[in-house]
């Protein structure tokens, strides 16, 4: 178990490593290519020689790639300064990068960006969990039945439609022409209502989005294991049948659903892209979408290194959780 | 089948619905009486003031989508920085509070006086009111001010602002900065003196007839040293004006509340209305112009005009809280010499004449929202601006393309029936990529096959400011915009016109435009200390551009912006782009 | 009702401790005057002095599908007694294991949707018509007076819960007990069954057991309530040879300790002849055959279980010749073939005159004491084809 | 938000799992292909997709033609105070966003184009990059996925953590950025070939491990099995067993993928067109169309409902016919 867990820490930790190079080479090794100086992104309207040289002192960009990757690991750990003249700027663990367009370190910016993605990534999941589960579940139980055929039919238009589009109605219709909710972030801290109310939306689309996937997941895998031994057995035992659903056929069900929730979850933290860029959401996402755009790689490395360390670990929660549920699961 | 008809049936019902809602804002078009709302009227603060009032106290709600590129004032390069900085900043001489043309008027600030000019134009003194004082009662000095000057020299630390102060008082860069200077109070430049705390002279290698605009910009306000946090001094500046910083959070909002010491009777330029000033920045800009409408905010701190949704709405029943002004900007087209064919003059006029005018506008908003539809490359709050000099026909038939003289010039320069290029345009800027578009598709129409190139925005320097760049992708058309750091042919013409603002990164003159002819004017008119005469020489400075056809401006920029009827003593002014004066606002409680 | 959640402290579990006098019994007694009336089958039920339990009448289990009616069973019926053994044989596919989840009622519940098996027919179980009552009252039924070992006891136990708690699931809902009483029924029936360190096994989960254990522990799941009736579903398919035995052993001392009535599905009439006290043949949906053991293995009446007898291995039976496969594939169940339903494969289907196996369907004829066989042939070609044809080679 | 583009249940692996395994059992003498077919002809619901499927390969095929009859060139502008109200917002002049029987779909604000038009050639970059970028995922997976599951040991190893990595990659922020960085001529190619061809590698480069891992795992599967252990020991070379025995057997399980894939290159295109990363201006695309909807939804919702219905209806036609697909080839045939 202990080997196991090392081993499986030990590939994490190589698999940020490859996403941190992998985004590195994009970010200095393309534009290199297209002979754009990055350092000519940090200065103003009237740019300076001084200025240009000193931020590509400061930002290491004149150093080699393996230099400036080391730099960045060992931030990662030690926190690191950013040096230039007699200005220093210190960046502490886990130091990120340092922002010189915010002239901040990249951390704080992203552990204030997380709490909004969490809590659509959350809101959105409980929501689609409890509504695709349920449904899915109908679904089997009523399979072939109008009412299968039907919520099915929605659940593949659900899957089919982009969310940027049942956003953009959806934002059509109840912010600009009802007025009934915010179309604007408003953090919980500032008034807990507004928050909801602003989350609202975003929750709704995404949820139903993942709902349909959900349904669909749900009700084949129900299907399934509808059709599995056990169930006889349990039947043949002389349990009730919401017995034999909810708790034999449940457990099973819920293997796979638990399974890509964890994942969806992980790549949600540092992915919601579009749901963020659609209802103007401060979070990660869309930082990330705002840094390409503005090449602020720190930024933009902090959000993929956070996205696929989210992606990475829930692998990994979901395995070690697969064993708790499945005891024929060994962890070696 | 039964199912399966049922479900669509409901689906279509649904979408049905959606649709139905949707559509009610699409039905209501002509029907709507225009209403002129609770505003004092359309255009009621240009060209003077708006509710007029002396009332004091109240909070003053700025809301914007775009945070400060930095609050330092040495490092603040955003038009509506220049104009919050007022708040919390002041400088020896600055911009008169008054509505329109006659904001550009200079006025002394925190100096007794204008400057005594003397040297023929070389020696600029400056005698400090008394009474100044920093946000914690310490006296304001000379030395304050050399001090924060002296920061622009700093641009491996504080880089990002105006450096104008840096390339005419040390046109060779022989100081290094105040971070790094020897001397024991770090005053070691030597363009300025500070004789004593009440006095300041400024020493220029070579007269210039616009240094005291450049002494209003916020960059030459005071700093103290004791109170630099070198690059973080934007987070919470020091104040030397009527309000004091009280919290700020990037990119989300901002409290000024009033500075106890400062003295209304030090400071002839600053209302200081309200108690309190605060800035909420949010991230949607239709959300923006929706709080705007209800109330919620008082003004748009960017001022970048409400966007196509809230300006039907608004146009349709609040026209009373609209304002439409000018700001400043020219919206162009632009050239590069070295990029084929445009090294020939009559190519570059093809494009010039075979662009339609009137799609241009409408693309940039149409005649309010995106302006008038420009002649040549001085925007009429310049002095020695004339909008009617019209050298390429632009308001010939309401702007459409002139397509025999297109097709002329075409034959002129070698390429009869049309050739290929591309159109640079940032990516960020969705109105500009319209407008490329729109001049792609009218140059089509003649021949000329442009293929559109979005390049980073953020790049802007890197990317068109580089003209081995520009060249090697063949960058033919660059679309940009530009707007008057002061409102003068210098300030606004210089960089893009200027064979020494030929660099090799962060170049602005992407035309590659290096006429001597042109060169001379700038020289002649900057040592020209009277304004009127100065002006007349950018007269027949910007004919000499026009002549080049290196330049094809799309429209003088106009901005509907929102007033909230809540605003008192409200009028815009053209030394701001156009934006309010935001240091004469005040709000009924 | 008074020792019925006090399990006997020797860890036997006996039949007359543990057997409540529920309504069921005592509808019994009104039984034999509703089934005098019952006509038409043959049968030798409701004769006087026997204890018929399980009177199946015409079953008939049909799903509808997608490219037809599928017939898994079409008419059958039997009786049982308490007590004793039944054994029903067939090829797969034939409706054995059909008949016995029908029996069990787990036909119609949980299915859910379009594709319901469509039943009819009479299921007498102790006095009431399994068919005709509550579904809530054949569940009561279900585990506790029938019970099922399923084929595959691996597949047959939910995987995520241990040996354990599934035994004591099963006893607990027919009982008010509490957890740790239940438990410590749940050792002791492992005990019965033969795991060995039973209180420690008990913890484990299917996966853990061997292949035997696990059937072990299916059939001390089934015997958790002392079922009045046992349907065994190929018990022993998917074990190992040895263990084969010691499982037929096993449920063979139950069934003498607990006195249950069995019903072994199999299509191995080896398992038939370990246990068996009658047989049963079913081929395509239908009985073809039904007797005593000793009557159907020494004389049986129909080409088809002379096929079955054929295929199976016996020791004493020279290496060369020891195999009569029957040819042909198992008739669809959807296109049943006209006439008798083996007439394709039947080596003997020209035998009758007129063509009759082809367009004729034989109805069970009773050709011995309690024997029935359905065949047209008569039953003197019938003995001579087996006494001439297929008793020598076997 | 990687995850929802890349629609990958378990359900749905698992279906393709089985679909491959066993031969369709009731009706014997036809082959598992013409099963399938007989199957999908009754499934409405993917007869109904399979129809809007080819009406839209047919529309994107003949979109020169269907515009001369029934629209404008797409990129050309009619800005004019007839259509345009450029006083105003830029709004469509007219109810319905300018619909009428000259603009069928109404007008694009601003700038007046025939939405219709662009609509319509909109067809042509969704269906032209999800065709390809699906085709070379499949190509890349089978590739990989074969040479894994066959050849085991290290190679597998290495393939299957290279599948794994690029699982964990925020892929649409990966598109994104390679996509913002990719220069603007490349492989011969400049303008919007360049931006599809990009977005045809780089699609069809994040969906490969998808399809690898399905067909490693056939792979593996059918190596086990006996026929190919007598096709060994009958001495046929390996090349032989690889193409002669799994290929067939990889065909079902491809199809299928293939067909749920294309829905999701199609929603990953637009998304990234959505992003500012798709074709190059005037180049029409639906994504792009919503791009500038999202901005003038309150001025010209019929705008933002075009494009939009066009994205779902191919969506959900290629959805219908994907499941139908599956449905078909999978054995168990119970839906």
């Amino acid at each position: 178990m202990l080997a196991y867990l090392i081993r499986r820490l030990f590939a994490v930790v190589l698999t940020l490593m490859v996403v941190i190079l992998v985004t590195f080479g994009i970010f200095f090794i393309i534009p290199k290519w297209t002979g754009v100086d990055p350092a000519t992104m940090y200065v103003g309207k009237q740019s300076d020689a001084q200025a240009i040289e000193a931020i590509r002192q400061k930002l290491g960009l004149d150093d080699p790639i393996v230099v400036q990757f080391w730099d960045f690991l060992r931030g990662l750990f030690m926190g690191r300064d950013y040096t230039s003249g007699a200005d220093t700027v210190h960046c502490s663990a886990p130091c990120f990068g340092y922002s010189f367009r915010n002239e901040q370190p990249i951390w704080p910016v992203l552990t204030d960006r997380l709490p909004v993605t969490l809590g659509l990534a959350g809101g959105a999941a409980l929501l689609w969990v409890i509504g695709g589960v349920v449904t899915g579940i109908v679904s089997a139980l009523k399979r072939g039945t109008i009412w299968d055929r039907t919520v099915m039919t929605v659940a593949l238009a659900g899957v089919s439609l982009p969310i940027y589009f049942t956003g953009v109605v959806s934002l059509a219709i109840f912010s600009y022409q009802l007025d009934w909710v915010s179309n604007e972030y408003t953090e919980f801290g500032t008034d807990p209502a507004l928050w909801f109310s602003g989350m609202i939306l975003p929750w709704v689309t995404l949820a139903f989005l993942y709902a349909a996937m959900y349904a669909r997941l749900t009700r084949a895998t129900m299907l399934e294991v509808l059709g599995e031994d056990y169930i006889r057995t349990a039947r043949a035992k002389g349990l009730r049948e919401p017995v034999v659903i909810g708790k034999h056929a449940m457990r099973s069900t819920m293997t796979p659903v638990l399974t890509i929730l964890g994942m969806d979850l992980g790549a949600l933290v540092g992915g919601a892209i579009l749901t963020e860029t659609t209802f103007s959401l401060p979070g990660l996402g869309q930082a990330a979408v705002a840094a390409i755009g503005e090449r602020d790689l720190p930024v933009i490395l902090g959000v993929t290194l956070l996205t696929a360390g989210a992606v990475v670990v829930a692998n990994l929660i979901v395995d070690l959780l697969y064993a708790v549920i499945d005891p024929r699961v060994r962890l070696s | 089948m039964t199912t399966h008809r049922t479900s669509k049936r409901r689906l279509a019902a649904g979408s049905a619905v959606v649709v139905a809602a949707l559509l009610t804002t699409a039905g209501c078009g002509g029907g709507d009486k225009k209403s002129e709302g609770s505003g004092p009227g359309f255009n009621a603060a240009q060209n003077k003031i708006a509710n007029p009032s002396d009332k004091k106290g109240g909070t003053l709600k700025f809301i914007g989508t775009q945070d400060a590129d930095s609050w330092d004032p040495q490092r603040g390069y955003y038009g509506f920085v220049w104009d919050y900085a007022r708040y919390y900043t002041r400088q020896l001489i600055t911009y008169k509070p008054a509505p329109g043309a006659q904001s550009k008027e200079l006025v002394p600030d925190m100096a007794t006086d204008k400057a005594k000019i003397s040297e023929g134009g070389k020696r600029y003194e400056y005698t400090l009111r008394p009474d100044l004082t920093w946000q914690d009662g310490k006296p304001i000095t000379s030395k304050d001010i050399k001090y924060g000057i002296e920061r622009i020299w700093a641009q491996d630390v504080l880089s990002g602002g105006p450096i104008y102060l840096k390339d005419t008082l040390d046109p060779k860069g022989e100081y290094k900065g105040p971070y790094k200077d020897k001397h024991p109070e770090k005053l070691g430049l030597k363009a300025i003196e500070t004789p004593d705390d009440k006095t300041i002279v400024f020493k220029l290698p070579k007269p210039n007839g616009d240094f005291e605009q450049m002494l209003a910009m916020p960059a030459a306000s005071p700093v103290r040293q004791d109170k630099d946090t070198g690059s973080r001094y934007g987070q919470k500046p020091f104040s030397s004006g009527p309000y004091q910083w009280v919290s700020y959070e990037p990119k989300k909002s901002m409290v000024l509340t009033r500075n106890p010491h400062w003295k209304k009777s030090s400071d002839p330029v600053r209302k200081a209305l309200p108690d309190k000033v605060t800035l909420t920045l949010i991230t949607n800009s239709d959300e923006m112009d929706k709080r705007l409408i209800k109330g919620d905010y008082d003004i748009d701190l960017n001022a970048t005009g409400i966007g196509q949704a809230g300006r039907v709405e608004a146009l349709r029943k609040h026209k009373g809280n609209l304002d439409n002004p000018m700001t400043g900007f020219i919206r162009y087209a632009v050239f590069p010499q070295t990029v084929k064919p445009f090294d020939k003059i009559e190519c570059r006029k093809a494009v010039i004449y075979g662009a339609d005018k009137q799609s241009l506008q409408t693309a940039r908003g149409g005649p309010q929202a995106g302006g008038d539809i420009a002649t040549n490359m001085l925007p009429p709050v310049v002095k020695g601006a004339d909008p009617k000099y019209d050298p390429y026909g632009a308001l010939e038939n309401g702007g459409a393309p002139n397509t025999a003289k297109a097709k002329e010039a075409l034959k002129k320069c070698g390429h009869p029936n049309g050739f290929k290029t591309t159109i640079a345009v940032r990516n960020n800027k969705p109105v500009e990529v319209a407008t490329a578009e729109s001049l792609q598709a009218s140059l089509k129409k003649i021949g000329i096959q442009a293929e559109i190139e979005q390049y980073d925005g953020s790049m802007t320097a890197g990317i068109i400011g580089n003209p081995a760049y520009v060249k090697k992708h063949n960058f033919g058309i660059i679309i940009m915009g530009w707007g008057p750091d002061f409102p003068t042919g210098q300030g606004f013409s210089q960089p893009l016109v200027h064979s020494k603002y030929i660099l090799d990164n962060g170049n602005n003159n992407y035309s590659m435009l290096n006429d001597p002819k042109i060169d001379a004017k700038f020289t002649q008119a900057q040592s020209e200390l009277d304004e009127d005469k100065a002006a007349k020489i950018y007269t027949e400075m910007n004919k000499l551009v026009s002549e080049h056809a290196v330049y094809l401006p799309f429209v003088f920029e106009k901005n509907v912006i929102w007033r909230s009827s809540r605003l008192t003593n409200v009028y815009t002014a053209d030394s701001f782009n156009g934006r309010y004066d935001y240091q004469a606002l005040g709000v009924v409680k | 009702m008074t020792t019925e959640s006090t399990p006997g402290a020797g860890g036997a579990v006996s039949k007359a401790d543990g057997r409540p006098s529920t309504g069921a019994v005592t509808k019994a007694s009104g039984r034999p005057a509703r089934r005098a009336g019952a006509v038409g089958e043959p049968t030798t039920a409701g004769a006087p002095g026997t204890d018929v339990f399980l009177d199946v009448r015409d079953l008939k289990v049909h799903f509808p599908t997608d490219d037809g009616l599928v017939k898994s069973v079409d008419g059958l019926s039997f009786q049982l007694e308490r007590g004793k053994t039944l054994g029903i044989v067939g090829e797969s596919g034939s409706g054995k294991s059909v008949t016995s989840l029908g029996i069990m009622g787990l036909h119609t519940v949980g299915q859910y949707g379009r594709g319901k098996a469509r039943i009819s027919g009479e299921i007498w179980f102790d006095g009431t018509d399994l068919l005709a009552a509550h579904p809530d009252e054949v569940r009561r039924l279900r585990g506790r007076e029938m019970a099922m070992i399923f084929q595959d006891p691996l597949s047959a136990m939910h995987p995520y819960f241990t040996v354990g708690a599934q035994i004591v699931e099963a006893y607990r809902v027919h009982h008010k007990v509490d957890k740790k009483k239940a438990r410590r029924r749940a050792v002791e029936l492992l005990d019965r069954v033969g795991i060995p360190q039973p209180d420690r096994r008990v913890d484990d989960y299917p996966h853990q057991f061997s292949g035997g254990m696990r059937q072990r522990a299916m059939i001390a799941m089934a015997l958790a309530n002392n079922p009045e009736l046992l349907i065994a579903d190929e018990p022993t398919t998917a074990l190992d040879v040895t263990v084969q035995a010691q499982i037929l052993d096993l449920i063979r001392d139950l069934q003498t300790e607990f006195g249950s009535a069995v019903i072994v599905i199999t299509h191995d009439l080896g398992v038939v002849a370990e246990l068996a006290d009658d047989i049963l043949v079913m081929y395509g949906g239908r009985c073809v055959e039904r007797g005593p053991a000793e009557r159907v293995f020494y004389e049986p009446q129909h080409p088809y279980t002379w096929g079955l007898l054929g295929s199976m291995p016996r020791i004493d039976r020279d290496q060369t010749d020891r195999l009569i496969p029957v040819h042909g594939s198992p008739p669809s169940l959807i296109n049943v073939p006209q006439g008798c339903a083996f007439n394709p494969r039947c080596p003997y289907a020209d035998v009758p005159a007129d063509n009759r196996t082809r367009t004729e369907r034989p109805e069970l004829k009773e050709v011995g004491s309690r024997h029935f066989s359905a065949c047209h042939m008569t039953q003197e070609e019938r003995t001579r084809i087996w006494t001439e044809e297929i008793a020598p080679k076997l | 938000m990687t995850a929802p583009l890349h629609d990958t249940s378990a359900a749905e692996t698992a279906a393709v799992d089985v679909a491959a395994n066993a031969p369709a059992k009731e009706i014997a003498g036809r082959s598992p292909a013409q099963i399938a077919w007989v199957r999908l002809k009754r499934d409405k619901l993917a007869f109904v997709g399979g129809s809007i499927v080819l009406f839209l390969i047919l529309v994107a095929i003949f979109a020169p033609l269907i515009v001369s009859w029934f629209g404008h060139p797409p990129n050309e502008f009619h800005d004019g105070p007839e259509t345009i109200d450029a006083f105003g917002g830029g709004q469509p002049v007219g109810d319905w966003g300018g619909m009428s029987k000259d603009f069928l779909f109404g007008v694009e604000p601003t700038n007046g184009r025939d939405t219709f038009s662009r609509v319509v050639y909109g067809t042509r970059i969704s269906l032209i990059v999800a065709f390809l970028s699906a085709i070379f995922a499949v190509l890349l997976g089978t590739v990989f996925g074969i040479i894994a599951g066959y050849f085991g040991g290290v190679v597998d190893t290495i393939i299957s953590r290279t599948m794994d990595l690029l699982l964990a990659f925020p892929q649409l922020l990966f598109i994104l950025a390679l996509v913002s960085v990719v220069p603007s001529e490349l492989w011969g190619l400049s303008g919007s070939g360049v931006r599809m061809g990009v977005l045809i590698v780089v699609i069809g480069f994040f969906g490969w491990p998808y399809v690898g891992r399905i067909v490693r795992g056939q792979t593996l599967s059918l190596r086990e099995r006996e026929y190919v252990e007598a096709a060994q020991s009958l001495g046929a070379g390996r090349r032989y067993i690889l193409f002669r025995e799994l290929l067939p057997n990889l065909v079902a399980p491809i199809t299928v993928y293939m067909t749920l894939m294309i829905p999701t290159n199609i929603l990953t295109e637009a998304a990234l067109s959505f992003l500012g990363a798709g074709v190059k201006p005037p180049t029409a695309s639906w994504g792009q169309m919503l791009s500038t909807a999202v901005r003038t939804y309150e001025i010209a919702p019929m705008f933002l409902i075009f494009p939009g219905l066009a994205i779902f209806v191919t969506v959900l036609a290629f959805n219908l016919l994907g499941d139908g697909v599956r449905d078909a080839l999978d054995p168990k045939g119970n839906r």
